[in-house]
């Protein structure tokens, strides 16, 4: 039989200001009804680029399609006219995006949206009237999980969390019965045991309607489990594809196997170093704040009596799902939250309740690595401005030596000498992060916080960068606090865990015994969560 | 949401103060009195009228009883006009802007809407560039210069409309209104433009399409709300700067309105007018600020249900 | 991206302004406006030696006279030549135009900056100032500097400083309010980088792009209320002019000599677009995200 | 980026397309019928008329546009004529004069009636004139009484017995009033509006007599004995008058109604006529007067009028104390160009205070344009061809006209006297106050006659006169002034001695006069009977409309 999809040669080139980048090139796939095919690849593989192709997504001008043809049930999606790819959109073909916080329209109702391919269907014999449409929204959701619907379908986005966005989002993507559903990367931005149910709830609804699934990722892991087949691409090319046994256990291809190998597994390898001494001690330490975003004032109690020790020479994992309080608590350490109550003592120093100018000396001593490498860095400010920066003003280097100094740190930090004088848009996501070491390290400080410092990076890249922070521990006989929500990461890194939920630390301990018997409820569903990279075991946990 | 408002009008009170006693003090301390004038006044004749104002006592007695008056709403009398309060002569002028203003806000936000929105849609090609040059033009374009010209085009050479007046609808308020808002248009338009490019990169603009929504759907429905929320912001502050800078205008067309009493009010050193107006508008201002932020409040659902919520 | 001027860049070391230089170079319009601009600024230096009449040289009978070969822009009602009178008063209007800004400019960055930063009460006190400073009767204001203080120049300066600053200083805040919880700004706090520091490297910089637009439609609105408090009496007096006065003038005679309105118009647009072109290239080329071409 | 170009290309057409597009949006909301159509038809004169007036309480109005409007709603004793300005009947149908001139008895009208119905006789003069000189009331007009027996004393609180003043009712009918000496231009006084009568009850109704503006001028409240009613002010917008059927002369009144503009920008103001809002304007541009002349259109209307615009000179100035430098100053200015060449409004060059024929009088001629003569002047007061004389200032208060005369004569002095000359403009009240402060060394000034006589010129500059301000003195000039001239027992003789005076102050020169103002009005052909005199006055009793012109 024909493919429901049938993709042949894709090209995508986009034309822009800095010469021609072949997004897509000669890129070539298949899928058949009730079929998931996973298209894997890194950031700027195009993976993406070529779903959005196949909808008429891509902003034109810098975006062309070069060639190839996307035969849709006999009809070609790249050459037909707007309507026709009218009638398609949302309506044969839907979609569903990485991140649910920001692709639902925050000023309309969920229900609004969710009825919207509904009531405007784009053949009018198919309109529907709103009551109707607000019925069949809340069967979906319903459907889709989600509890007291008809209330809910009043409700705005932002009264949703980020799993229940994502659960809109596929009742949306849904509602019009189409024949294929494209994932944009759904899960890479929910927590672990989210992920473990969308994942669920997207093979399921596949099954119950027997739809073909087109399911974007960075993650190997994460497709394990659902993938029938999957095409691994890169840079733009298709790398390998095949059907997903296959791919997992007997890949031909280098990039495929540097793809597996990435994916951080098992303890880590490197000897405890902690030494007896606490550098840090926090007792009962409390961090509300005051939310004056709304006219209405409203306390966030996001640390609640925090209590715990960092052993210099250790690097402390702290895990728990967005919202938990994990990275508040890290910048209260470092004083750069407003703590409520309680003491943070550094050294044997107490830091609470020091004026701004007295910390100064010591904030030298105690440095934050964070998460988000694009926003953590001036924009305006080239490479070697944001090193030097820090090192002038704490008088660690002068006039003279200062270009010396911040090659040597870009030497510790693997960045080429050659980029000095470039800004942080002109580098990767993983080069930003090591620019972000670098000036953390550029104090020479003996605390380092690190809030998620990969997890806006590839699985490769996360790699190398989890490495470089290792062997710099190693050299500068650092102390680490390192926050992730990501187990496997944690576990990777970390000789001791904390594990925080709803602002309470609700258990700690050495990595590999807390892995082996964690003691919450909450800490077993963690660890249950986390794919692995074997379809086998996968198919069986989503089944299960 | 009525906490919020009432916090920022006990604000308003200090500002208001200072305002009352700096402007008096500037007033006080400006040269030529309110009756001085090219035919030589005789002495007893001014301490007479000087009598008649109280400006005979010492400053600071003048100053306490005008804020007792003030705060009772009396702004006391006109000196330029015999017999005129100035709460009176407020309130004749006052409907009059009020309606200017509207009316000038109405063309500015219909043009300056349109003309950003259009902009927005194809950044960077002509329709972006020419409506953004004729804002560009518009928010330099003096009302001294604007007002004319309309004039002569439409009123004397066309003979279209009135060339001046406040009698008819909608006759004699076109030009006026195009004249004060044109320059406001072009601000919003500027505006609306950025909100617009802004809104449209986002995430959810690209589910509406791959819902399969119609363009005009896409903008009207998703875009526009949150598209405008600058315009929003601007709107507080622009109207009560409207109706200050209301004068030229004003003037140009014979409109009877609040802000000739400002300006002349100034030339003419009528101290209470001076005074009586500036504290109007500096009303004016605040209000219309507190206004916008509370449009801007309710634009935004996830405030709004705070408010609700209270 | 382009990496031949990147990497020369790399090596030469630039910084934020000779790399704006390098992609400003790069932008037709931008550089058409620059030039535009010095070549009037130059104009105006050399006015009082390339000016082909004397600026007062009156000949009440040659008054009022459309273009023609020995006036090239007419001449005005006393019978001076336009031309002369335009290029005279753009020394005036440009030196007003760029000081005042300039001057409305150091005020309001900073004032708005520092209020953005701070927040909270600092925040509110502050603003509420901006706001009474709004609401003062400003004419009244005008006529007491000039009583006080006599007529110069440099109050000129100082008094159109003190109402265009205020606008400025809002933008500037709103801008600050976004960019003080961004994360680079927290970084710069947790290497312990003192408040001034952090306003002054690594907020101000970002505002660069708003602010300049602002300004750029700044000066052409300067220029024309020197003209206003020139008839207030402060500022220039006859027969010095400015471009702001020529077109007050211009406007009473719009009928009746056209040329008296529209040159002054002419130069004054053409400063304006000067301005708005080199503004946005100055915004783009300042904004190292936009790339090098 | 590329695209741009196109932008600034098409910015002008864009800016054109707003225009167009919101032209669209209104076309055909144009005015049906212009006010003049209008008023045509219903006999309703459309009047520029300046500014918004203070108030219409005669005895507090000071402007000329009050004038205007109380001209209509309240009369004196006796009228001008509008040509010859000669006394005819007001309130009085007639009056007989003393033979020494000092004693007036009026004969009230039988039928004159207050707008109320009221009867209106010789005893509601009598009060008038009370309340006028009640010094509470900020009268500054006051002097016009003080030609009447002791109204002066009366006036400055030396005398407090008002019985004391030389105004007398007779009887219901007759009124007698005395002055100190015969002043020809009594009669006159008497058509001014502060010695109108007002209507006591009213007054008394919305408080005190000497009370400061009170709410009786109001429409509604407002009682006259005018040709014309109040009915309706509204601030900056508009007042109404319309007949008033109780006005003895009512048959003659040809005018319906009267609405009176403020219209104090004369570019509005003159667009307005163009438009047909108009039937008269109060003014005309100066740069639009020679357009409407080269164009020699009908509806100009510039007539001389009695005042004269000249130029102060602080004699206080050490440098301009010498005569000698006020007359080589006086000579360099070109009248004739200034008037020809700058302001081109008919406006007639002035060599002396006084305009010619006022009242017969002709003021001596001993000035005249001379910079040979002038220079020579400058050098024998120590200043050879201008060196060594100080920087000097011309202050003027911020207006076109006033610019335009001075940017001239500054260029004048720079060229015959070779001296450095600055202008200083102000805004009105800040000139009035470095003005009357003497803090200024030349400033523009101009005096518009309130009666026609040259003592009303000329009593200005007596020592330390309110209106003098140059710091001149000359007791001589004063004794002539102020007593030899009010004794003189003929017309000529009275002439004589003014004419000896004026040359007084030709010689010394503390003022330098430039031009005799005229008076410009856009006058619509449909309007008739319209007065041309050098008091600019009109007779709303007169005018009246003729429809289907034009």
């Amino acid at each position: 039989m024909a493919a429901l999809l049938d993709v042949k040669n894709l090209k995508v080139h986009f034309h822009t200001r800095n010469g021609l980048v072949k997004a897509v090139d000669d890129v070539s796939f298949s899928v058949n009804a009730g079929e998931t095919l996973a298209i894997v690849g890194e950031s700027g593989s195009g993976k993406s680029v070529t779903c959005y192709s196949l909808l008429d997504l891509l902003p034109k001008p810098p975006a062309k399609i070069e060639g190839g043809t996307a035969m849709f049930d006999g009809e070609d999606l790249l050459t037909c006219d707007k309507d026709r790819m009218r009638h398609f959109r949302g309506n044969d073909i839907a979609m569903i995006f990485q991140d649910p916080m920001t692709s639902l329209n925050p000023n309309l109702t969920v229900g609004e949206q969710l009825i919207e391919p509904l009531i405007y269907h784009p053949d009018k014999a198919r309109r529907q009237d709103r009551a109707t449409a607000k019925l069949r929204a809340i069967e979906l959701l319903n459907e889709v999980g989600i509890v007291n619907s008809e209330r809910r379908f009043d409700s705005y986005p932002h009264e949703f969390s980020g799993g229940m966005r994502q659960r809109v989002m596929i009742a949306m993507a849904l509602i019009n019965e189409p024949r294929l559903l494209i994932c944009d990367e759904p899960t890479t931005a929910l927590d672990v045991t989210i992920q473990a149910q969308i994942l669920d709830l997207i093979k399921q609804l596949q099954k119950s309607r027997d739809v073909a699934v087109i399911f974007i990722s960075h993650d190997l892991g994460v497709v394990a489990g659902i993938a029938d087949k999957v095409l691994v691409m890169c840079n733009g090319v298709a790398m390998e594809s095949g059907d997903t046994d296959k791919i997992f256990y007997h890949t031909e291809n280098d990039y495929t196997r540097r793809l597996l190998d990435a994916i951080p597994e098992g303890a880590k390898t490197m000897a405890n170093r902690a030494q007896s001494e606490n550098l840090v001690e926090v007792s009962n330490l409390r961090t509300w704040f005051k939310d004056f975003s709304g006219p209405k004032l409203n306390i966030v109690k996001a640390v609640e009596d925090a209590s715990l020790t960092i052993k210099r020479g250790e690097i402390l994992g702290l895990v728990g799902e967005s919202g938990s309080g994990k990275s508040t608590l890290g910048r209260s350490i470092l004083q750069l939250a407003p703590t409520t109550e309680g003491t943070v003592t550094f050294d044997g120093t107490q830091l609470t309740g020091m004026s701004p100018a007295k910390l100064v000396p010591w904030r030298r001593r105690m440095q934050m690595i964070f998460q988000d490498p694009y926003a953590s860095l001036n924009p305006r400010m080239t490479v070697f401005e944001t090193l030097a920066e820090p090192l002038l003003y704490h008088g660690i280097a002068d006039k003279n030596t200062v270009t010396e100094q911040v090659q040597q740190l870009m030497d510790d930090v693997g960045l080429a000498r050659g980029h000095m004088r470039k800004y942080p848009h002109e580098f990767s996501g993983g080069q930003r992060q090591r620019i972000a070491i670098g000036r953390a390290i550029a104090t020479k400080p003996e605390l380092i916080i690190a809030d998620e410092p990969v997890s806006a990076l590839d699985v490769t890249i996360q790699a190398q960068v989890l490495d470089l922070i290792l062997e710099l521990v190693e050299r500068h006989n650092l102390t680490m606090l390192f926050i992730s929500h990501d187990l496997s990461v944690v576990r990777y890194i970390s000789d001791r865990v904390l594990v925080m939920h709803h602002g309470v630390l609700i258990e700690q301990g050495d990595t590999e015994h807390l892995w082996a018997n964690p003691q919450q409820d909450y800490t077993k569903n963690l660890l249950k969560a986390i794919p692995l990279a074997d379809p086998k075991s996968e198919r069986a946990r989503l089944s299960s | 949401m009525l906490r919020f408002a009432l916090g920022r009008l006990l604000q308003a009170i200090p500002v208001l103060l200072v305002v009352i006693t700096m402007t008096f003090m500037l007033v006080h301390s400006a040269p030529g009195g309110p009756f001085s004038a090219d035919k030589a006044v005789p002495e007893e004749v001014l301490e007479a009228l000087e009598a008649q104002y109280n400006l005979d006592q010492p400053l600071w007695q003048q100053y306490i009883s005008y804020l007792g008056d003030v705060l009772q709403g009396d702004m006391g009398p006109s000196f330029k006009y015999p017999g005129r309060s100035v709460n009176e002569l407020i309130l004749s002028g006052l409907g009059t802007t009020a309606e200017l203003g509207m009316y000038a806000m109405m063309v500015a936000i219909f043009i300056g809407v349109i003309a950003g929105v259009t902009a927005s849609m194809r950044p960077n090609t002509a329709q972006d560039y020419v409506p953004m040059t004729a804002a560009m033009i518009g928010i330099c374009m003096p009302s001294f210069l604007l007002g004319p010209l309309l004039v002569l085009i439409f009123g004397i050479h066309l003979e279209w409309l009135p060339v001046s007046g406040w009698n008819q609808i909608p006759g004699d308020k076109i030009l006026p209104a195009i004249t004060l808002g044109t320059g406001y248009a072009a601000y919003i338009a500027r505006l609306s433009r950025g909100g617009m490019l802004e809104v449209l990169s986002q995430d959810y603009i690209r589910t509406a399409r791959a819902k399969g929504l119609s363009e005009f759907l896409i903008i009207s429905k998703h875009a526009l709300r949150g598209g405008l929320i600058p315009v929003v912001a601007f709107l507080g502050p622009a109207f009560a700067g409207l109706l200050g800078g209301s004068f030229v205008v004003e003037t140009i067309y014979q409109i009877p309105g609040l802000g000739r009493f400002y300006v002349q009010a100034a030339f003419n050193r009528d101290y209470t007018m001076i005074l009586g107006t500036t504290v109007f508008f500096a009303t004016l201002i605040i209000l219309f600020n507190l206004l916008s932020d509370m449009l801007a409040v309710w634009l935004n659902p996830k405030l709004r249900q705070q408010v609700r919520g209270e | 991206m382009n990496s031949n001027s990147t990497i020369m860049a790399a090596e030469k070391g630039t910084s934020l302004w000779e790399d704006a230089w390098i992609k400003l170079s790069k932008n037709r319009l931008a550089l058409v406006g620059l030039g535009l601009l010095i070549f009037l600024c130059v104009i105006s230096l050399l006015t009082p030696w390339i000016a082909p009449y004397g600026y007062e040289k009156q000949d009440l009978l040659m008054g009022a006279t459309p273009p023609s070969a020995e006036h090239w822009l007419g001449t005005d009602v006393f019978g001076r030549d336009m031309l002369t009178r335009i290029m005279w008063g753009g020394r005036v209007s440009l030196m007003v135009g760029f000081i005042a800004t300039a001057v409305a400019l150091a005020i309001g960055v900073v004032y708005g900056a520092v209020a953005g930063y701070v927040g909270g009460r600092v925040d509110a006190v502050m603003m509420r100032l901006v706001d009474i400073l709004y609401a003062l009767p400003f004419m009244i204001f005008i006529i007491l500097l000039m009583v006080v203080f006599g007529r110069n120049l440099l109050l000129l300066f100082f008094a159109i400083g003190a109402v265009e600053w205020l606008t400025m200083a809002r933008i500037v805040r709103g801008q600050v309010m976004s960019l003080r919880k961004q994360e680079f700004v927290e970084a710069a706090h947790s290497l312990g980088l003192s408040q001034w520091i952090i306003i002054r490297r690594h907020i101000i910089p970002n505002t660069l792009g708003p602010v300049i637009v602002y300004t750029t439609l700044t000066i052409p609105s300067v220029m024309l209320l020197e003209a206003f408090l020139s008839f207030l009496g402060l500022g220039i007096q006859p027969p010095q002019s400015s471009w702001g006065l020529l077109i007050n003038y211009g406007v009473e005679t719009m009928e009746e000599y056209p040329w008296l309105l529209i040159f002054p118009g002419i130069a004054l647009s053409l400063t304006l677009f000067a301005l708005n072109f080199l503004g946005d290239g100055l915004r783009d080329a300042l904004d190292p995200r936009t790339a090098k071409d | 980026m590329k695209l741009t170009s196109i932008a600034s290309s098409s910015t002008l057409i864009s800016a054109i397309a707003l225009c167009l597009v919101s032209s669209l949006l209104l076309s055909g909301c144009g005015s049906s019928e212009s006010n003049v159509e209008a008023g045509n038809r219903t006999g309703t004169l459309h009047w520029g008329n300046g500014t918004e007036p203070q108030s219409l309480d005669p005895h507090i109005a000071t402007g000329v546009p009050e004038h205007h409007i109380i001209k209509a709603l309240m009369e004196g004793l006796v009228h001008k004529d509008s040509e010859s300005l000669g006394p005819t009947p007001g309130v009085a149908e007639s009056w007989t004069v003393s033979d020494d001139g000092t004693v007036y008895t009026f004969k009230i009208r039988d039928d004159a009636r207050w707008s109320n119905g009221d009867v209106h006789n010789a005893h509601d003069f009598v009060w008038s004139w009370w309340r006028a000189l009640q010094p509470a009331l900020g009268n500054l007009y006051a002097y016009m009484y003080f030609p009447i027996v002791n109204a002066r004393e009366y006036y400055m609180g030396e005398v407090t017995d008002f019985d004391l003043v030389g105004v007398k009712a007779l009887d219901d009918l007759t009124l007698q009033v005395t002055l100190d000496n015969p002043t020809p231009y009594f009669l006159q006084l008497l058509d001014h509006y502060s010695m109108f009568p007002v209507h006591q009850a009213t007054l008394e109704k919305f408080g005190a007599p000497d009370e400061r503006g009170t709410r009786w001028t109001y429409a509604g409240n407002m009682v006259g004995n005018g040709a014309f009613k109040l009915t309706s002010w509204e601030i900056n917008r508009a007042i109404e008058v319309e007949r008033n059927t109780f006005y003895w002369g009512n048959d003659d009144v040809r005018l319906n109604k009267i609405i009176f503009y403020p219209t104090e920008n004369t570019t509005t103001e003159e667009r307005m006529f163009r438009a047909g809002q108009l039937h008269y304007t109060n003014d005309v541009p100066i740069d639009k007067v020679a357009t409407y002349r080269e164009a020699n259109d009908p509806a100009l209307r510039v007539t001389p009028y009695l005042g004269t615009y000249y130029y102060r000179v602080n004699i206080r100035e050490p440098h301009l104390q010498d005569k000698r430098v006020r007359r080589a100053l006086a000579m360099t200015i070109d009248r004739e160009k200034i008037t020809e060449n700058v302001i081109k409004a008919g406006q007639i060059p002035a060599y002396a205070m006084t305009p010619p024929n006022t009242r017969g009088y002709y003021p001596p001629i001993s000035l005249s344009f001379d910079p040979e003569a002038a220079r020579q002047l400058l050098a024998e007061a120590g200043y050879p061809n201008g060196e060594g004389f100080p920087v000097t200032e011309i202050l003027y208060n911020t207006n076109e006209g006033h610019r335009k005369v001075a940017v001239a004569i500054q260029q004048m002095w720079r060229e015959h006297l070779n001296i450095e000359v600055k202008l200083l403009n102000q805004e009105w009240k800040v000139y009035l106050d470095s003005e009357s402060n003497g803090d200024y060394q030349i400033s523009r000034a101009g005096w518009i006659g309130d009666y026609v006589d040259p003592n009303n010129f000329l009593d200005m500059f007596i020592c330390n006169g309110g209106n003098n301000r140059t710091g001149w003195c000359n007791e001589e000039y004063d004794r002539l002034v102020l007593d030899v001239a009010p004794r003189a027992k003929t017309h000529e003789e009275r002439m004589a001695v003014f004419t000896q005076a004026e040359q007084m102050l030709l010689d010394d020169l503390p003022v330098l006069p430039i031009y005799t103002y005229t008076t410009k009005h856009l006058v619509h052909p449909s309007m008739k009977n319209v007065a041309s005199n050098i008091m600019d006055q009109q007779s709303y009793r007169e005018i009246y409309l003729e429809g289907d012109q034009d």
